[in-house]
């Protein structure tokens, strides 16, 4: 055709539509640049928005229109669960997605979708430097694990609880909570009885910021880590004071990165708000679909595919490029803590 | 007192009342017979609001009350005890009694009414806390009959009261309507089946076929009238 | 265990009981009142909270003291929950009255779609943080470990709430026009009672104990966003039918089992099947007691 | 009413939508920044959006109230109408046929495989509608049989390779035992109480798929459940899409078949007459547990079929697309379409499931509209699309 | 021969309340059978224990078709209705969204067996049985007068015509007792002369007995055999009208001083 066409899925509507729309905005961001500058290979770029709610059988579908609709790329889905069955999907029809925030291991590490890039690192890894941080930094010995019950943070919780356990620390409460509920304090008085070190939280930063909060409110100390989907700036906003200390990974700090700096400006100027949740992540994952494509000089799938295993691209992230997984090389994991209503990074 | 004109009542398509005209005057018992889904307890319904006539006029003391809704009509001092007493099954016996009360002030009355109500039917007395749901068919029909008498009205519409009573019963019911037209000068608008008893105590009858209208007269000459012998006393 | 253990326990589930009752009992007051499920009344939960939030923040910009600031929210979300909870009634659900049930039904379910995402796009998607309005009550510090100051008040406030709504209820004339209204409302109406307007008021009381609910949450839970009523919706709904639906006495202690049957299972058992394990209870209660534990029964004679 | 009394009305109503709208619509916070945005310009849009909307919707509410009249006048509506026609059926039958065999090739895979997931909740559909159209019993967890049909195949599947076609009617099967089960213990509950104990096994199947890791894989699910085949060939996605659009075909057909033969019969009648009156009917000697049984049963077999199918579909399910939101769908496709109604519920199902996706070029506009016309279709059409015109026995002397 | 229902010292309390007080009553083969008393007396209630819808509190309810002595009490309404007791409603409990014909059908349903899959398959045997089951409900209407409402949906008939359409629909379930509560409620004279004619013929051409509740005593007065009287639960008479209607405690309890008959 004449335009390049980038198709866009994630969830756009329903409950974690917090965790999709900012990567909508980063891609219109980003192609709104890059038009501006000529676009790719010449030709201007089409965004094609699909949501998939998080919800496996619709991304099926969505992943389908997008296919039907021509998209040359997907920049997505958000959720490893709808990722998974829309890859399927992908892959049948020649087209390479690349998520910014699924961070299920087996996306990568099972090889069985070489169409899939993410500009985000997977959970074992995650877990891993939680894990040594953990026992070697704050030297804890009893831990509990706490998750959500849902896809990304039962799974975190387990590799969670694996490296521990392997670490020889001591898991003495292993539970998922209900997402949504209104009130968390059985599990937290709970978790109390069981007097641990550290609460390691596998999940979304609503339920993260619930449950510290009443811990704080019910003044207890213990300390309490979270993942990627804790580390985000809208957990410090919601929980305030209470989650002052608390410890979360996530990617490696990038707020000096002057494109990070400059992305997030651009947000502010067009949109009047604070990016959102893996807003970074998907610039970043835009930028380096657009860039393949243009190194590749074509949009020919096995071309595309040999641009960005070899080519580097210059991203809020930092330059990177992607292994033979499709991880993205440079990208690691930080452990951060909260110290006066920011993430601050822990060497 | 009430005045009906050219009352058309429809239900979907079916036409239920066909050009309908009524005077009910102060003071009177005035029945309506007529066979099985002539459109008696329609009227009724239409009188109250309940069911919109199409066309036509209703009025009451002089005050058109068509397109009024049910709640502004009863205000103005009209009840019906309608077909198939829609006694609330959940509230006892007294609340019953009780909702009659709805609309008035006059706490001192309501006492003694309530004692009258006891005195007129002492079965009712007996179940006074009992739920409405749970009494007898003829219970309920007592029960609805002394819920309207509470409310004081100047015109009751009673449809079919002496459905399902005891025979004993039955009489007794028509001497209270008796009763309450004369002491208490409420003026009467009966339906009935029992068209024996109902033309034997009103002061005029109208008698209604599929709809219409087809005769109106005083009580007596209507009890003589071979027509109405031959189609709704069994004679 | 311990006895502070069940303790600890005991007061958890009284708190999440007594969220679940301010939510319940809105629930339960409509559903008596037009046997409609409302599938949206969680949303009105979410709008009172919403409201309360906006109004809260731009009068702390203004520089106001902290308890008029609180006073003035908690009007403005009462305020527009009622008036949402109104609008709705004569949108979605009057034009349905003579309909099949199930219709208007699905026309709650709808209006719980648009009203979520009617904030999410007025509004946004994202959690936003809900200050909270209930200070650490000094004299109360001693047990703030085992029960928190807003969790304490929320207590507070449901025993009151339903004591003023059984109060309205039994007592006083629209209260006697909502019992008739709800039984029969052609006789109601014969009676002399406005049956739209004892809808409306139903919907308008029903709707401002859900923004109570709301406001106070929110302050507990410290967040905020357009999705938050649909689970607490469910739950509320689950507690009115445990109680026995229609019952306001019947909502508040359907909620609090419901609340102690949680927490004492998570705390007890485990969290993960928590909700499994209060589905389970429900389901033994209504076999026992089909209509709930203070439900009437069914009286309907042959 | 004169037309200054309706500009008045009108005005009114703009009015108190401005007032209604203003905190939401108007202010917006930023907690952040402490900073507060004022849209005054959304509030004249809702000003006059309103004064518009609440004409029109006056119009077309004293519209209904009149058309209600005239329709009644001339019998069934339209549609039911045609559907009575005998001698158009055989057209009809023969044009939609062809529409559907020619449908995946002239429409795009995504048209495909869109129609697929609304052919599997018509099937979802009809069989709920046996329950709640039929026996007039109210389910909230009808999803819970979908996700034991989804289940089945899969884990059958990948323990011991049964394919497809054992699977379906397998899955089938399992799921009316689930009906059995669950409804044996509230066979006593009615209307709400029924709702509410439903949705709860709804729920539980959910929580006990998602917690239960070694027995269902918790919330990461199941991958790579096979698509149908056909033996000896391997078929692309495009012809395997294009074969389960066929499959569905079919069964959406057997499954009116076999609903239309229940509906008029004995047991069709049995549950008509346990809706109407269940005194009544059990004194014409209907067992009320058995029937009512029968109909949890039978309904949940196609919500078990349908289930397959859509693993065989995704290929991919986990836990999340068997929630209690699933199930609120179906529901609304059996009233929204016609409760009772076969050719309601079809069209049901097509509606609800079809809308959203072609509602995607609103965007985020797409879920408050897709409320809105939940809303309206009922305050419109509160008895469905098609509304239920039960075929009555007609006697004809012979 | 034993009588074919014969009810021994029956109580039926709701709570405190005793609605029946050990009633004892019985009813021959091919008899008319009236049950009267006042209003709340127990009648209605009455039903209720033999047809199982409650379980009375004591006695015994025992029926004899065929020449076997069986007891009922505690079963199921809908095992009752197939051992040949059938019953009308005082308030009228009809299948609204039927025909007059449909209600009929239903009522065949305990005389008849088709299942699910034949059903689906509607293969010879059930077509054969529902071509039986029209017929026979055809028959029933034609007897009692219905035909010309054949297809109108039942909650349009006038409410004469409901009251034998239930008294259709029960006789539908082939009993060899029929059960009717005040089944001329709500007719008017003409009306109730005629249903006291279509009972008699009921009786000689069907063979079916009938126990029935009426507040009409013209009606009772001219159609029963023998009549039983209940006050509060308890018998307080029994016999011919004649002594009936002169009984003196009847006449004070029930009857009232005069009888317009
Ligand atoms: N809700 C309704 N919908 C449709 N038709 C109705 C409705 N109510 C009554 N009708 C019809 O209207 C006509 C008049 O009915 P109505 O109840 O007024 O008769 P009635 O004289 O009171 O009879 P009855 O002696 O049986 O009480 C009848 O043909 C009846 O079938
Ligand atoms: N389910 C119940 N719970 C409590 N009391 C009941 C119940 N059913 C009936 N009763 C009471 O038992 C008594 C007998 O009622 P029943 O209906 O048998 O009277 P009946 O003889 O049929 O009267 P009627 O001629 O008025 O129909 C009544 O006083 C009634 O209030
Ligand atoms: C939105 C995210 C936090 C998604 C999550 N990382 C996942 O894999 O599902
Ligand atoms: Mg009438
Ligand atoms: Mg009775």
């Amino acid at each position: 055709g004449d335009t390049i066409k980038l198709g866009v899925a994630g969830a756009h509507s329903g409950d974690l539509a917090s965790y999709g729309l900012p990567s909508v905005k980063a891609a219109e961001l980003v192609v709104k640049k890059i038009n501006a500058q000529g676009g790719v290979l010449g030709k201007q770029v089409e965004l094609l928005v699909e949501d998939d709610v998080c919800k496996p059988e619709v991304a099926g579908n969505t992943a389908t229109k997008l296919v039907s609709d021509g998209a040359d790329v997907v920049m997505g889905h958000i959720c490893s669960g709808a990722t998974k069955s829309a890859l399927g999907i992908y892959k049948d029809s020649g087209i390479i997605a690349m998520s910014p925030s699924a961070t299920g291991p087996g996306l990568t590490l099972s090889g069985e979708y070489p169409n899939f890039f993410r500009t985000i690192a997977h959970d074992a890894a995650q877990a891993q430097l939680q894990t040594k941080y953990a026992m070697n930094v704050l030297k804890v010995k009893k831990i509990a694990v706490l998750h959500d019950k849902g896809d990304y943070g039962k799974g975190q919780a387990e590799l969670a609880q694996k490296y521990f356990t392997e670490a020889g620390a001591d898991v003495v409460l292993f539970e998922g909570v209900t997402p949504g509920a209104v009130d968390y304090s059985a599990i937290v008085t709970k978790v109390r009885s069981k007097r641990p070190d550290l609460v390691v939280w596998g999940g979304y930063h609503p339920e993260a910021s619930k449950i510290v909060t009443l811990m704080r409110k019910k003044r207890m100390k213990t300390l309490f880590m979270g993942g990627d989907g804790v580390k985000d700036d809208t957990f410090i906003k919601v929980a305030g004071k209470y989650c002052e200390g608390v410890y979360a990974t996530g990617p490696m700090d990038i707020s000096k990165n002057p494109l990070a700096v400059a992305a997030k400006k651009e947000h502010q100027d067009t949109y009047g708000s604070d990016p959102g949740a893996f807003f970074d992540n998907a610039y970043a994952a835009t930028l380096a679909l657009l860039n393949a494509i243009e190194k590749a000089g074509s949009t020919d799938y096995d071309a595309i595919v040999k641009a960005l295993h070899t080519e580097y691209v210059d991203t809020p992230l930092g330059k990177i490029k992607f292994d033979a997984n499709g991880d993205a090389t440079g990208i690691g994991f930080s452990v951060y803590q909260v110290k006066d209503g920011t993430f601050v990074e822990q060497k | 007192m009430l005045k009906l004109r050219n009352i058309e009542t429809f239900y979907g398509n079916i036409q239920a009342l066909k050009n309908i005209n009524m005077d009910v005057k102060e003071g009177e018992i005035i029945t309506l017979i007529g066979a099985n889904g002539a459109g008696k307890s329609t009227t009724l319904m239409t009188i109250c609001g309940v069911t919109k006539a199409r066309r036509g006029e209703v009025h009451f003391q002089g005050q058109p009350i068509h397109g009024m809704t049910p709640d502004k009509i009863v205000a103005l001092g009209i009840n019906q005890v309608p077909e198939g007493r829609h006694i609330f099954p959940y509230l006892t016996v007294m609340e019953n009694l009780d909702m009659g009360t709805f609309l008035r002030k006059d706490t001192e009355n309501i006492k003694k009414d309530l004692e009258y109500i006891f005195d007129l039917f002492p079965r009712l007395a007996e179940r006074r806390h009992q739920a409405g749901g749970t009494l007898s068919g003829g219970e309920q029909q007592m029960l609805a009959i002394s819920r309207a008498i509470m409310t004081r009205p100047k015109l009751l519409l009673l449809d079919e009261p002496s459905l399902g009573l005891a025979p004993i019963i039955v009489k007794q019911i028509f001497d209270i309507i008796k009763k309450i037209n004369k002491e208490n000068n409420t003026t009467i608008f009966l339906v009935e089946q029992n068209a024996n008893l109902a033309l034997k105590i009103a002061h005029r009858g109208y008698v209604m076929e599929t709809g219409s209208i087809t005769m109106s007269d005083t009580g007596e000459n209507l009890l003589s009238n071979e027509d109405v012998k031959k189609a709704y006393l069994g004679i | 265990m311990d006895f502070e253990y069940f303790a600890q326990l005991f007061l958890g589930g009284l708190t999440r009981g007594s969220i679940y009752a301010l939510i319940a009992l809105g629930y339960t007051m409509v559903y008596g009142i037009i046997e409609l499920i409302n599938f949206a009344h969680g949303e009105i939960y979410m709008i009172g909270a919403f409201t309360g939030l906006i109004i809260a923040s731009v009068f702390t910009m203004l520089g106001f003291p902290t308890l008029a600031v609180v006073v003035l929210a908690g009007m403005a979300a009462i305020v527009y929950s009622c008036a949402y909870g109104f609008t709705m009634e004569k949108i979605a659900y009057k034009p349905l009255r003579n309909a099949p049930r199930l219709s208007a039904l699905i026309s709650a379910i709808g209006m719980s779609l648009f009203l979520q995402n009617y904030v999410l796009l007025a509004q946004t998607s994202d959690f936003l943080p809900f200050p909270s309005l209930i200070p650490d009550f000094e004299f109360w510090e001693p047990y703030a470990h085992i029960l928190t100051s807003p969790e304490l008040v929320i207590i507070i406030t449901t025993v009151v709430v339903m004591i003023l709504l059984t109060f309205l209820i039994k007592f006083t004339q629209i209260g006697k026009a909502m019992r008739a209204t709800s039984q029969d409302k052609m006789m109601a109406a014969l009676l002399g009672i406005n049956v739209d307007r004892v809808i409306s008021v139903t919907f308008i009381v029903g709707s401002a104990t859900a923004a109570i609910g709301g406001i106070l949450i929110a302050s507990h839970i410290g967040q905020i966003n357009f999705y938050m009523g649909f689970i607490a919706g469910i739950k509320a709904f689950v507690a009115a039918v445990l109680g026995g639906i229609g019952s306001i006495p019947g909502a508040v202690l359907g909620a609090l089992v419901l609340g102690w049957t949680e927490s004492f299972f998570t705390g007890y058992i485990s969290s993960d099947y928590e909700d499994v394990f209060a589905f389970l209870f429900l389901v033994v209660i209504l076999i026992f007691r089909p209509s709930g534990i203070l439900g009437r029964a069914e009286t309907k004679k042959v | 009413m004169t037309a200054k009394d309706e500009i008045k009305k009108s005005f009114l109503a703009s009015i108190w939508f401005m007032f209604l709208t203003f905190p939401l619509m108007v202010i917006k916070v930023n907690t952040v920044t402490d900073t507060v945005e004022w849209r005054w310009h959304n509030m004249v849009l809702v000003g006059i959006g309103a004064f518009f909307l609440s004409m029109l919707w006056r119009y077309l509410l004293k519209r209904q109230a009149d058309g209600s009249k005239k329709e009644k006048k001339e019998g069934p509506g339209i549609i039911q109408r045609l559907l009575q026609k005998k001698e158009l059926t055989l057209p009809g039958i023969i044009i939609i046929g062809c529409f559907t065999l020619l449908f995946p090739h002239i429409f795009s895979m995504y048209q495909t495989n869109i129609m697929i997931s609304a052919l599997i909740y018509v099937m979802l559909g009809l069989g709920l509608n046996i329950v709640i159209g039929l026996a007039g019993l109210l389910d909230l967890g009808y999803v819970a049989f979908f996700a034991v049909g989804a289940y089945s195949y899969a884990l059958l599947n990948l323990h011991y390779g049964v394919v497809f076609w054992i699977a379906l009617p397998l899955g089938g099967l399992l799921a009316a035992l689930f009906g059995i089960i669950l409804g044996y213990p509230v066979l006593r509950l009615r209307g709400d109480y029924l709702a509410i104990v439903t949705l709860g096994f709804g729920e539980i199947i959910r929580l006990v798929l998602e917690n239960w890791n070694e027995f269902s894989f918790g919330p990461s699910g199941i991958a790579n459940i096979p698509k149908p085949g056909l033996p000896g060939t391997d078929l692309s996605l495009q012809g395997s899409t294009i074969f389960i659009f066929y499959i569905i075909v079919a069964l959406v057909i057997f499954t009116i078949f076999v609903i239309n033969r229940l509906e008029n019969s004995r047991i069709g009648r049995a549950w008509i007459a346990l809706k109407d009156d269940e005194i009544a009917c059990q004194s014409m000697g209907i067992n009320k547990a058995k029937t009512k049984l029968r109909a949890f049963a039978l309904g949940a077999t196609w919500a078990g079929m349908g289930g397959v199918v859509f693993a065989a579909k995704t290929t991919f399910i986990n836990p999340a697309s068997f929630t209690i939101w699933e199930s609120v769908i179906i529901l609304c496709t059996v009233v929204l379409g016609g409760m009772g109604s076969i050719a309601g519920v079809i069209s049901g199902a097509l509606l609800l499931i079809l809308l959203p996706e072609y509602l995607r070029d609103f965007g985020q506009f797409r879920m408050i509209t897709f409320g809105a016309v939940l809303v309206l279709m009922m305050v419109f059409r509160p008895g469905g699309m098609i509304e239920n015109v039960r075929k009555t026995y007609k006697f004809e002397k012979n | 021969m034993k009588p074919i229902l014969e009810v021994k010292n029956m109580t039926m309390d709701f709570g405190g309340l005793r609605a029946i007080d050990s009633l004892d009553l019985y009813i021959n083969k091919g008899e008319i059978v009236a049950l009267i008393g006042p209003n709340g007396a127990g009648k209605t209630t009455f039903f209720n224990c033999i047809t199982g819808i409650y379980t009375p509190t004591s006695g015994d309810v025992l029926i004899n078709p065929q020449g076997k002595q069986e007891r009922i009490n505690g079963l199921k309404t809908n095992i009752v209705t197939r051992k040949g007791l059938a019953r009308t409603f005082q308030n009228i409990r009809l299948f609204t969204s039927m025909t007059v014909l449909e209600n009929v059908m239903v009522g065949c349903h305990a005389v008849t067996h088709t299942g699910v899959m034949g059903a689906i398959f509607r293969g010879k045997s059930t077509l054969a049985e529902e071509k039986f089951i029209v017929e026979k409900s055809y028959e029933i209407l034609k007897k009692i007068g219905l035909e010309k409402y054949v297809d109108e949906l039942a909650v349009n008939l006038p409410y004469g015509a409901q009251r034998l359409l239930e008294i259709a629909r029960a006789m539908a379930t082939d009993p060899f007792l029929l059960l009717l509560d005040e089944p001329a409620a709500g007719m008017n004279p003409q009306e109730t002369a005629e249903l006291d004619e279509l009972i008699l013929k009921i009786r000689d051409n069907e063979g079916i007995s009938i126990l029935l509740i009426e507040h009409d005593m013209k009606l009772v007065m001219s159609l029963s055999e023998r009549i039983y009287v209940v006050d509060y639960g308890k018998k307080i008479g029994e016999g011919v009208p004649e002594e009936i209607r002169n009984n003196p405690v009847v006449i004070k309890a029930y009857l009232g001083e005069e009888i317009d008959a």
